[in-house]
């Protein structure tokens, strides 16, 4: 990283702008409130779009670590080949699974990079909705008590 | 890698030194660094400056997603603020430190007439004190963002910590840090060079311990345990707290000395803070 | 170094709970595991947190009328206060043989 | 100052976004000293607009990470603004604009 770069972009960020505007509605926002507060991964599909039958795809790029370093800062990265409306993500043991879904309207990459929280060793998921359909990809991210550092 | 070799010094040993077996600073140096470099082969020597990511792949790899956007920008940008920032009497920290405080280098060093080690953090807040200001608490919060923007200014910096051979009491504080850095503490019975020398790259419980080659290179630090920036000292707290052995005071002579001891050992290396760490 | 652990031997068997279970109160013995305390952490600028737990829990405890169980905190202390001099006298003779040569 | 950092950077017609809120999600799972749980308090909600041209949202849970970290790629060009905005469940919101470099 070039050490000047970051100030010189921090300064090109314009002071606060005053949200005066209504913001933005997004389009699943009735119904995120019950899936994001959702024990369970199907039900959380359910009620996120309509439908929790699911296919795994080797499409679908997950990028978790094997051993996070950190349990309240995983970073995680969805990608897809697929021409995708949403990609969700999904931590299977977590009090409420679902941690994030983006909408990706025509002209954007379907791709999202993110930080989340795990409580423990667990199953993630991301979910890829694309012409109707579910696909996804799964993997298990080991959580550890640190020693020293954790 | 350069590595500094004072001559002049490496005559000078011997003074002042109790125990005949010790070599002196320049010896100890080299041998320090040996150790690690003959220990992690596959790590080129400036990459010991990114403390455990230099020897564990896959830590580094979230390392490297986090440093992306790292999360101490936030105190950097804090930190600019709260340098330029002036004083009641009109002046500000870049009245003690230059424009952008690009001093890390400069630091710690032994401080001839007080007779102690001076770290960049006691400097800026003896300069805040200097100008009527009350200093900052040293472990977190403004001492952290303050020197992490210093830092910041300050990357690429070179590792050159001097043990003036014309004060013996400089060699003495060196001769302390290292004593500390040696000895087994706490009810845990572990020693610095325990888990960051003799075991460096070990598991405790789920952790891999780090070089401590590098150690002193990259802070301030934030921390993903903390979810805050923090300074060495607080680190080092916080090692002592794990053994259970009674952490000493930040900036007093024990962690002053450490750090003295411990950055000399990472002479050669560049400074690269502030960093991300888990 | 022969000296030295004979001086841990004997500083323990001083120092040994056992030499005064029997006496005094359990305020007194409170007392002598902090002063025995204070006085390593001068000497040795060595101090473990698990000894500060256990004078602490010996007050709480004698406070809250568990005088049995202040003075078993209390010597626990004391034993910890003694670990920590013997590791102090250990590590003043051998730390230099971690030094990488 | 806005709580958001925003770097956009384009290359061959796309535009590389990295974001970071300062915002604290609190998860509502955390307790205060004297036992009490603190509210959960965490952003919602995020969208980023270029060209009037919605070109990214996302709806987080309490469990995304402390200051949350959001990268995505998008079309569009250097000098575009790209406004990013977020609101919480309290109601607040915050913005900010950058123009892709």
């Amino acid at each position: 990283m070039d050490r000047r770069s970051i100030l010189k972009i921090a300064g090109t960020i314009s002071a606060a702008v005053a949200a005066t505007a209504a913001f933005p509605r997004i389009v699943f926002a009735a119904y995120s409130q019950k899936a994001f507060k959702n024990p369970s991964v199907e039900d959380s599909l359910n009620q996120l779009f309509g439908s929790n039958a699911t296919t795994p795809s080797d499409d679908i790029k997950l990028k978790a670590p094997d051993i996070a370093e950190n349990g309240a800062v995983v970073p995680i990265e969805v990608s897809t080949s697929m021409k995708a409306d949403q990609i969700a993500f999904m931590v299977k043991e977590n009090p409420n699974p679902l941690a994030i879904v983006a909408n990706i309207p025509a002209g954007t990459e379907a791709m999202v990079k993110t930080r989340v929280r795990m409580g423990k060793t667990t199953q993630v998921t991301a979910v890829v909705s694309s012409n109707g359909k579910l696909y996804t990809a799964s993997k298990e991210v080991k959580v550890t008590i640190g020693g020293c550092g954790g | 890698m350069k590595r500094i070799i004072q001559t002049t010094l490496a005559g000078a040993i011997g003074l002042g030194v109790a125990f005949s077996a010790l070599a002196g600073p320049v010896d100890d140096q080299a041998a320090f660094q040996k150790y690690y470099e003959s220990r992690f082969p596959n790590t080129p020597t400036e990459d010991f400056a990114n403390g455990v990511y230099s020897i564990l792949p896959e830590a580094r790899e979230q390392w490297e997603s986090i440093e992306e956007f790292p999360p101490y920008e936030l105190a950097i940008e804090n930190g600019e603020k709260l340098y330029h920032s002036k004083f009641a009497n009109g002046k500000s920290l870049a009245d003690c430190f230059g424009p952008e405080g690009a001093v890390r280098g400069q630091y710690p060093f032994w401080d001839k007439d007080r007779g102690m080690v001076m770290t960049m953090e006691r400097a800026v807040n003896e300069c805040r004190e200097a100008n009527g200001e009350k200093p900052y608490r040293w472990k977190k919060g403004k001492i952290a963002d303050v020197t992490a923007y210093m830092s910041f200014n300050s990357r690429g910096q070179e590792v050159k910590v001097e043990i003036p051979t014309d004060d013996s009491r400089a060699l003495a504080a060196y001769e302390d840090g290292k004593e500390h850095f040696y000895t087994k503490r706490g009810q845990l019975n572990f020693a610095c060079a325990d888990c960051h020398l003799l075991t460096a790259g070990n598991l405790y419980r789920a952790d891999t311990t780090s070089p401590a080659f590098g150690h002193a290179t990259s802070w301030p630090v934030f921390r993903s345990k903390w979810q805050s920036m923090g300074t060495l000292h607080r680190r080092f707290a916080g090692c002592h707290n794990n053994i259970r052995a009674n952490p000493y005071k930040a900036q007093g002579t024990e962690y002053s000395n450490l750090e003295y001891f411990v950055t000399y050992m990472s002479n050669g290396l560049e400074f690269n803070g502030p960093a991300a760490r888990k | 170094m022969k000296n030295g652990l004979k001086n841990i031997a004997l500083g323990l068997a001083l120092m040994s709970p056992l030499a005064f279970a029997g006496n005094g109160t359990t305020a007194a013995h409170i007392e002598a595991a902090t002063g025995a305390y204070k006085q390593v952490a001068k000497e040795t600028s060595y101090q473990w947190t698990v000894t500060v737990q256990a004078i602490k829990a010996a007050k709480k405890a004698l406070e809250q009328g568990d005088d049995a169980g202040a003075r078993r905190l209390a010597h626990e202390a004391m034993n910890l206060v003694n670990a920590t001099r013997s590791q102090a006298k250990i590590e003043a003779e051998t730390w230099q043989m971690r030094v990488p040569k | 100052m806005s709580s958001i950092r925003i770097k956009a950077k384009e290359r061959n017609g796309s535009v590389d976004v990295k974001t970071l809120m300062k915002h604290n999600m609190e998860t509502g799972l955390r307790k205060k000293k004297d036992g009490s749980k603190i509210p959960e308090h965490w952003i919602t909600d995020v969208t980023a607009e270029s060209g009037g041209k919605t070109v990214f949202t996302a709806a987080f849970n309490t469990s995304i990470s402390k200051d949350p970290y959001l990268a995505f790629k998008f079309a569009g060009n250097k000098g575009d603004t790209l406004k990013i905005s977020w609101k919480d469940n309290t109601g607040k919101t915050d913005s900010a604009e950058t123009a892709v470099k």
